[in-house]
């Protein structure tokens, strides 16, 4: 069967043509069989030059169409929308790979490069020659959300969601929604307070009768794939029956006899096992933490609404589309990283603004007025020695936005800030001219010569070789060491790998292309919003998050979704059911199929990922993936090894 | 009023007065054109040649030959001795 | 001239062309919603399709502007007006706005342009080209740039000689002197704003040099030298096309300023520098580069990692604003600045010396509103009520807004905020 | 190591400037001056150490009156953070640690002080007429003996032992050990320096700001001289007389128009006054008119007639040559041209010792 | 011949399209050079590899053969890894049938983002491969 096929060999405006010889590419392949259209082009993807690949495919009646350019992760899906306008199926179209994995990867070899090309060009020709038009595979497609987080991020998100009649499921690890957001009270760009934005987004929500909360509650299996991913979600009990008498719950946490630290006041304070939600955060109610109780039963005497006996919940959500907004854990110094938790009054920026918000009229730290605050910035991140390469963005602003609070809020204060540079980008630097007028002082150091925290009798000090000072080294006694923590990922990433979600370099979750496509994952149907992709504040988060619920919702707004139509398919005359493709399939796609005498397997196309794994495990070669069939495989070898 | 396609041109002519500094831009260009390529014509030049032969400044050389390069009439060549200035040639 | 006038509807109006717009237009599309996006530009794409490469992933601007661009030309959905402009905008009652769009005359028939460029070859005139930023000329009929978007001829009308040159070698007959002014009247639902930004003007600083010293460019030119459609045929002087050696990099040009009227941080100057220092780095690899910085803002995902690469890389970073700029005879410049970090007061020579110019508010959205009723921010951008929890929302109900419109923003910050502007107006047009 | 000290700062605001905190640190205003070099770069070093505090690094410095305050570092400074007007209030500073008396200090940060400082001298005159009954000749005589008195006397047991401290400071504190023969060689200049202040000439200003400094320090110091040992309100030369009549138009012309321009705030140096460089330029406009005035009540005889006048002046003499010139803004003057004088000093003998 | 293919084996790696493709990608945005003689061909998952191709590769003159595995962060399934090791042992298992050096198929998890682990992995295979040669 001879084909008519087409090659376009773009130049990528020199980024390719500038080490491969891309008209020697065009000479070598202009004559291979089946081969009746060749061409150069500047940019393929530029508009002019779709349009004449939709003329080009009609004129010369092309079966098929290759493009050798850019990788196919950026344009596949371009060039297959131009096969579609010209009247093809998508499946004919190949896109062979010569910029980065041939001109970029080779410009230290520009004729071994140029060669290369011609070899990938060749490999893609042979795969055309097989290629068939296939049928997408249509599913349907739920129209619900499963919004995993709860901050700032994620109930904007269900907002949004719901705005646009989704059904969303807003699912959120602890007992009280807000995120870290509703720990701070003043925020940087806004008038409102952490509290006030809470509030805010949480009365927002119960308007919405489309969106379900549920707190307490982790993600602990998901199976499905997009549109219809299928969650199994714990929910923790509060052990306390619902509208409990207030009194009673106030005398319950006032007999209760442990005490833990709090984690919404980063352990500055102690709480009990039995808690209320602090004022920035809702829903409004108490929970018992269960963790740490003691059973000691005190609470259950002066209150009938304690209630041991609640169990667990184990509930089952389909969602078509599930967008991750698991946010940030604030960096942990380690031991003696720069005095912290050897030095009694070395701190953390986040301790450091709750501790704000529970000293009044005085700044008051173990007992002794705090005058004199050190700031000592880019901890935990661009670490020369440590792995956290990247600026976490916030912090510069953060810091001196709280610095500037304190001030505002105390008598006395005097702030020193040991930087690294200020980065407070775009319309932030205000805040840092505003630090400046009120006298704040401003050290540098090198990026490899850090300040150092030290104790000297009972004085902490803080010595810094200062750059703007012509490199003298300059000491502060301070009364408080702030350390300007940055963003991490969070440690429990047990969500995340269920999903099997990908990182970047520095451990976030990784989108697919900043640009392209800044809040989609590979995982297809999981979006990722605020934090968790990496470090943000409030309004990039919700930037992020908004955007993020438009491309959710264009996944679920149809009803209807198209697969790829790659999947594994067995020659039923040569397979005679020995199990093996069936223990491989990871997603129990393979079904066995009596005839008779004769037993063979099947596979279930709507299950079916096209992962493969079937394929090298049968005794009999009778499995084929679609699109990589031994005969396009190995004809791509052949092609490839010729020379 | 009809007016003829392809002739549209002189249509325009009668309603709009071209201006006189659009009319001078086009002759100092076409007269500088004609002196850059007749200087390339038997040999290939660098701009502070073309500069020096043509008394304008290189600034205006630069500019101008590069719109002569972008519309086809003009090459680049090699690099001078010093690795400095490129060589230019005349195409055609 | 006579204005013609017309009528029509959509469910959103996008104003501007750029990859906020594009992106904006392009979700709301999507959805299934009509939208007309106006672009005053002759091509959409904004500023981002003629810059060179983009940080720090340096994925080449065209490759990731273009197939936008022309997702969005070929759309059913969109309809794009591109030399238009925006005159009015007025409310009608909650979700209707009564937009007037001025629609200039290219006087080329855009469906009938094959953009062959026979027009352009023999058109006699010379003039400097806006889209390389005057270093080269073009003609008076021309194709914006060879990616623009539509890729169509038009008539520059104010250096035309009506000489008819054009018109004899056009083989569609597409130009068409007859074409004159419309005035569209458009009915919409809702509006995205995204006007985009204007680049610091450095002849407001005398004491660089801008202008007199031919030597001294923007980083938009460099910009368009590294580009692949780049003004000349590699990187030279625009002085007198000598290869440059010795760049030096200004940053802060307009930006952190408060003595030109712009105290705020420009936020892209400092990574689209290091960028083009390490495409330098790579065109010539024989030439030293060097930033003055003030502070490096390198603060987004993968910046940080991609300055401490061109440090890597040889890229010399000196701590000290340049206070100012002479001229040599040979055209090298001489830079005088503080190496902050000695405490000492140095010049150094170099022969080419880009300015990292600043970000400034484009004001244009204010006139479309004649009651006024859409507010600035203390800087001149337009002011978001709501910036934490409705970022995309203006002053005006059902009026939204993206990208560099509401302050400086790199590329990424500039699409997530489109998103979240089509997010916005989708459910406004579904509550409609 | 050095201890960060914000009690500088504080201190510094006392002395007139605001604002300079705001800077953050980019080097413009050292990259913009004029008169920068590699080896002395100001003054954006003079704003860090105010800011950390490094008291003594200021104190043997020399370059806050290396500075002639163009005013160029405060146009152009992105942060306005005024850098032209912190090297003014430097120098302010300076002066009060240069003083051994401490008055210096006290007059220039309270106006409570000075006031009562300016009244105290007042009334000395009058009492001192009153004690004389009020005769024009005796107070005359006496007033042209107070002169020479007091010239002599705040040089004597003020301003040389202020320049003794400065050269300490500067020199000795500095670590500089200077043979004898580098004090002598920049002698010349040193006068030239002082009488023409050349230096200002390369500052990026006007050459007319210079001009009219040139004509004033002449003016005055002719003036000084004529009225001093020409003894011109009581010398029958006509030449004298009309030179009298002359420099003291001169000298309250030009403060006339010094006032006006402070009023007028157009220009950066202009912009901040504070009340030492009022008490300047006023006390010596006044200086100017009022001896202009008593030279004419003397040509036209009415004088006798009209005593206050000079007893107006004499106060003004007095308030000049008791506060303002020991320890106010005219110090500026004595010190920059010691400053200049030993700068030189310092960099002959570093490249002396380099070598 | 010139110089540059006595040093360069041929060499042919399967990648996988979502996690060792895009780290390939950049090596080659990140001008990570490597052998110039290097062969992609991506599939869904390493461990769909089938011995018949590696074979059909030494067959037809490829020198060695390269499986840049998902490891861990397979999007399908955690077994991966382990599937694909046993493609490997298998096929060296056929390799040592027919006399070949089972050194010639290497296999190793590139992340998405191991670029430069895969760069070092193709010169130290381009090396071997070459002076075994």
């Amino acid at each position: 069967m001879s084909k008519r096929i087409g090659v376009y060999i773009c130049r990528c405006g020199g980024n390719i043509s500038d080490y491969v010889d891309v008209d020697k590419v065009k000479g070598a392949i202009e004559k291979e069989k089946d081969v009746v259209l060749t061409k150069t082009t500047m940019f393929a993807c530029a508009d002019a030059n779709q349009k004449e690949m939709e003329k080009d495919i009609q004129e010369n009646d092309l079966d098929d169409v290759i493009v050798a350019s850019c990788s196919p992760k950026l344009h596949l899906t371009t060039f297959r929308a131009v096969t579609v306008r010209a009247g093809l199926n998508k499946f004919n179209y190949y896109h062979a790979n010569i910029r980065e994995q041939v001109s970029w990867a080779h410009s230290d070899d520009k004729p071994g490069a140029t060669e290369n090309a011609i070899r990938v060009v060749k490999a893609a020709i042979a795969k055309m020659r097989h290629a068939k038009p296939l049928k997408p595979i249509k599913i349907h497609s739920k129209k619900a959300v499963a919004v995993l987080g709860a901050g700032v991020a994620g109930m904007r998100a269900a907002i949004a969601l719901a705005a646009m009649d989704c059904e969303v499921y807003l699912i959120e690890r602890n007992h009280f929604v807000g995120g870290h957001t509703a720990q701070w009270e003043e925020l940087f760009n806004s008038e409102e307070t952490g509290k006030n934005v809470i509030s805010r987004l949480f009365h927002e929500l119960l308007l919405y009768k489309n969106i379900t909360i549920y707190t307490g509650a982790q993600v602990i299996e998901n199976a499905g794939h997009i549109g219809d991913f299928m969650l199994k979600v714990r929910v923790e009990p509060a052990y306390i029956d619902e509208i409990p008498d207030p009194l009673e719950i106030k005398k319950a946490i006032e007999v209760c006899p442990v005490e833990v630290p709090d984690s919404f006041n980063f352990n500055l304070t102690q709480r009990k096992a039995i808690y209320r939600n602090n004022p920035e955060e809702f829903p409004e109610k108490t929970v018992i933490d269960i963790k740490n109780c003691t059973r000691c039963g005190e609470c259950e005497k002066v209150c009938k609404s304690i209630n041991f006996s609640q169990k667990e919940k184990i509930i089952t959500l389909h969602a078509g589309t599930v967008l991750f907004a698991t946010g940030f854990d604030p960096y942990t110094p380690r031991e003696n990283e720069f005095g912290y938790s050897r030095i009694s009054n070395v701190i953390t920026l986040p301790q450091f603004m709750r501790l704000i918000a529970l000293c009044d009229k005085k700044l008051i730290y173990k007992g002794k007025e705090v005058n004199k605050i050190a700031y000592v910035y880019c901890v935990g991140s661009r670490q020369p020695d440590g792995e956290n390469k990247y600026c976490s963005r916030y912090c510069c602003t953060a810091a001196i936005f709280t610095s500037i609070n304190v001030r505002k809020k105390y008598r006395n204060i005097a702030n020193y800030h040991f930087t690294r540079g200020v980065r407070t980008y775009g319309k932030q630097e205000v805040y840092y001219n505003e630090s400046l007028r009120m006298g704040d002082v401003y050290l540098q150091s090198f990026d490899h010569e850090l300040p150092v925290v030290y104790q000297k009798g009972n004085k902490t000090l803080v010595k810094i070789n200062d750059i703007l000072t012509e490199q003298r080294e300059l000491e502060l006694e301070a009364d408080l060491v702030v350390l300007v923590t940055s963003m991490v990922p969070r440690e429990d990433q047990s969500t995340a790998s269920l999903f099997k979600l990908p990182k970047g370099r520095d451990k976030f979750l990784k989108e697919i292309h900043m640009k392209l496509r800044p809040v989609e994952t590979v995982i297809d149907g999981i979006t990722i919003a605020g934090t968790c992709q990496g470090p943000m504040n409030i309004a990039e988060s919700v930037n992020s998050s908004l955007s993020a619920s438009a491309k959710a919702f264009s996944y679920i707004s149809k009803g209807e979704l198209e697969l790829e139509p790659i999947v594994a398919s067995i020659n039923k005359n040569l397979c005679s059911w020995c199990n093996a493709c069936y223990e491989a399939c990871p997603f129990d796609a393979i079904n066995k199929v009596d005839e008779g005498s004769k037993s063979y397997a099947v596979i279930n196309n709507s299950i079916c990922k096209g992962c493969g794994m079937c394929l090298p495990v049968c005794p009999y070669d009778a499995i084929e993936l679609i699109t990589y069939s031994n005969r396009e495989i190995e004809e791509m070898i052949d092609m490839l090894a010729k020379d | 009023m009809e007016v003829e396609k392809g002739q549209t041109y002189k249509y325009l002519r009668e309603k709009y007065e071209i201006p006189v500094e659009v009319k001078e831009q086009l002759k100092n260009y076409t007269k500088i054109k004609k002196a850059i390529l007749d200087a390339l014509r038997d040999h290939e030049m660098t701009i502070a040649q073309i500069s020096e032969l043509l008394s304008l400044s290189r600034h205006e050389v630069v500019y101008y030959l590069m719109s002569l390069i972008k519309y086809g009439f003009v090459q680049a060549g090699e690099l001078d001795e010093m690795d400095e200035y490129y060589m230019y040639k005349r195409l055609k | 001239m006579q204005e013609a006038k017309r009528e029509a509807t959509f469910d959103a109006l996008v104003v501007g062309g750029g990859i906020a717009g594009c992106e904006a237009a392009l979700n709301i599309a999507n959805n299934g919603y009509t939208v007309l996006l106006v672009e005053k530009d002759l091509s959409i794409g904004g500023k981002m399709i003629l810059l060179s490469k983009v940080f720090p992933t340096l994925d080449c601007g065209a490759c990731i502007t273009t197939p936008k661009v022309s997702e969005i030309a070929r759309h059913t959905n969109i309809n794009i007006f591109t030399g238009s402009e925006v005159k009015n905008i007025s409310l009608n009652g909650k979700h209707k706005f009564k937009a007037s769009v001025l629609k200039n005359p290219r006087y080329v028939i855009e469906e009938d342009c094959t953009g062959c460029q026979l027009c352009e070859e023999a058109c006699p005139v010379n003039v400097p080209d806006q889209y390389q930023y005057g270093m080269v000329g073009r003609k008076a009929a021309y194709i914006p740039f060879t990616i623009a978007s539509p890729r169509v001829a038009a008539i520059d009308i104010e250096n035309c000689t009506l000489c008819g040159a054009c018109e004899r070698v056009c083989p569609t007959k597409c130009i068409d002197f007859t074409q004159e002014k419309e005035v569209w009247a458009v009915s919409v639902k809702t509006v995205i704003l995204a006007t985009g930004f204007h680049l610091f003007d450095p002849l407001r600083m005398p004491r660089y040099g801008f202008g007199s010293y031919k030597n001294v460019i923007t980083s938009m030119q460099m910009e368009r030298h590294l580009a692949p459609t780049r003004p000349f045929h590699t990187v030279l002087r625009p002085g007198d096309g000598k290869l440059p050696d010795r760049i030096a990099y200004v940053l802060c040009t307009g930006s952190r300023d408060a003595s030109v009227g712009n105290p705020i941080c420009s936020q892209i100057c400092c990574m689209y520098s290091i960028k083009q220092a390490q495409l330098l780095m790579g065109a010539l690899p024989m030439a030293d580069v060097t930033i003055y910085y003030i502070d490096i803002r390198a603060f987004g995902k993968g910046f940080n990692e991609f300055y401490e690469q061109a440090i890597g890389m040889g890229v010399n970073f000196i701590k000290g604003k340049i206070g100012k700029i002479t001229e040599k005879e040979n055209g090298n410049l001489i830079l005088r600045y503080e190496d902050v970090s000695s405490g000492k007061l140095q010049e150094a020579e170099h022969d080419l010396v880009v300015l990292s110019v600043g970000v400034l508010p484009n004001q244009d959205s204010q006139i479309f509103f004649s009651d006024r009723s859409l507010q600035e921010d203390a800087h001149h951008f337009i002011r978001q009520p709501d910036s934490l929890l409705n970022p995309a929302k203006t002053s005006i109900e059902g009026v939204f807004v993206a990208g560099t419109a509401t302050g400086p923003m790199d590329i990424p910050d500039s699409i997530l905020s489109a998103g979240a502007a089509s997010a916005e107006a989708i459910s406004y047009i579904i509550q409609s | 190591m050095t201890a960060i000290n914000s009690e500088l700062a504080k201190e510094l605001n006392e002395f007139g400037t605001f604002d300079f905190s705001a800077c953050y640190n980019c080097g413009n205003c050292t990259a913009v001056c004029s008169l920068t070099t590699e080896d002395e770069s100001f003054p954006r070093n003079m704003l860090r150490y105010s800011m950390v505090g490094l008291e003594n690094d200021i104190k043997v410095s020399l370059k806050p009156w290396l500075c002639y305050y163009c005013g160029d570092c405060s146009t152009y400074c992105p942060q306005n953070a005024y850098p032209g007007e912190l090297m003014m209030t430097l120098r302010r500073w300076l002066t009060s640690r240069y003083d051994w008396t401490g008055l210096s200090g006290l007059l220039y940060k309270s106006a409570v002080w000075n006031i009562f400082a300016f009244l105290l001298v007042a009334a000395g005159v009058i009492v001192y007429a009153a004690f004389n009954s009020f005769d024009l000749a005796e107070i005359m005589h006496g007033g042209h003996l107070f002169e020479m008195i007091a010239i002599a006397g705040v040089f004597a047991a003020i301003l040389f032992p202020n320049i003794i401290r400065m050269w300490y400071f500067t020199i000795i504190k500095a670590g500089i050990k200077a043979p004898v023969k580098l004090y002598l060689k920049p002698i010349g200049s040193f006068f030239v320096h002082m009488f023409t202040q050349k230096r200002t000439l390369s500052c990026n200003d006007n050459k007319f700001r210079w001009f009219e400094h040139f004509i004033l320090v002449i003016g005055y110091l002719s003036l000084l001289f004529i009225t001093v040992f020409l003894n011109w309100f009581e010398t029958q030369s006509l030449f004298i007389n009309l030179l009298g009549y002359f420099v003291s138009a001169v000298v309250f012309i030009v403060t006339f128009h010094f006032i006006f321009e402070r009023i007028r705030k157009t220009k950066e140096i202009s912009k901040f006054s504070q009340p030492s460089d009022w008490l300047f330029v006023i006390w010596l406009f006044l200086m100017g008119i009022t001896a202009f005035l008593v030279r004419l009540f003397i040509d036209l005889n009415i004088l006798e007639h009209n005593i206050w006048l000079y007893l107006v002046h004499l106060i003004i003499l007095a308030q000049w040559a008791l506060l303002i010139v020991p320890f106010g803004k005219w110090t500026h003057f004595l010190y920059r041209s010691f400053a200049m004088y030993f700068q030189k000093i310092i960099t002959d003998h570093s490249g002396f010792s380099g070598n | 011949m010139n110089a540059s293919d006595k040093k360069n084996a041929k060499i042919l790696v399967f990648s996988t399209d979502k996690i060792s493709d895009p780290a390939i990608d950049m090596a080659g945005l990140l001008k990570l050079y490597y052998p110039v003689k290097v062969y992609t061909i991506a599939i869904p998952c390493s461990s769909a590899v089938k011995s018949r191709w590696i074979m059909h590769a030494y067959e037809k003159g490829f020198d060695g053969v390269f499986i840049a595995a998902d490891g861990s962060d397979c999007p399908y399934d955690e077994s991966c890894t382990e599937k694909t090791g046993l493609i490997v042992a298998k096929t060296q298992e056929l390799m040592k049938q027919k006399d070949m050096d089972p050194a010639r198929l290497r296999m190793s998890a590139v992340c998405s983002v191991c670029s430069e682990a895969f760069v070092r992995q193709m010169k130290s295979f381009n090396e071997y491969l070459s002076k075994s040669a």
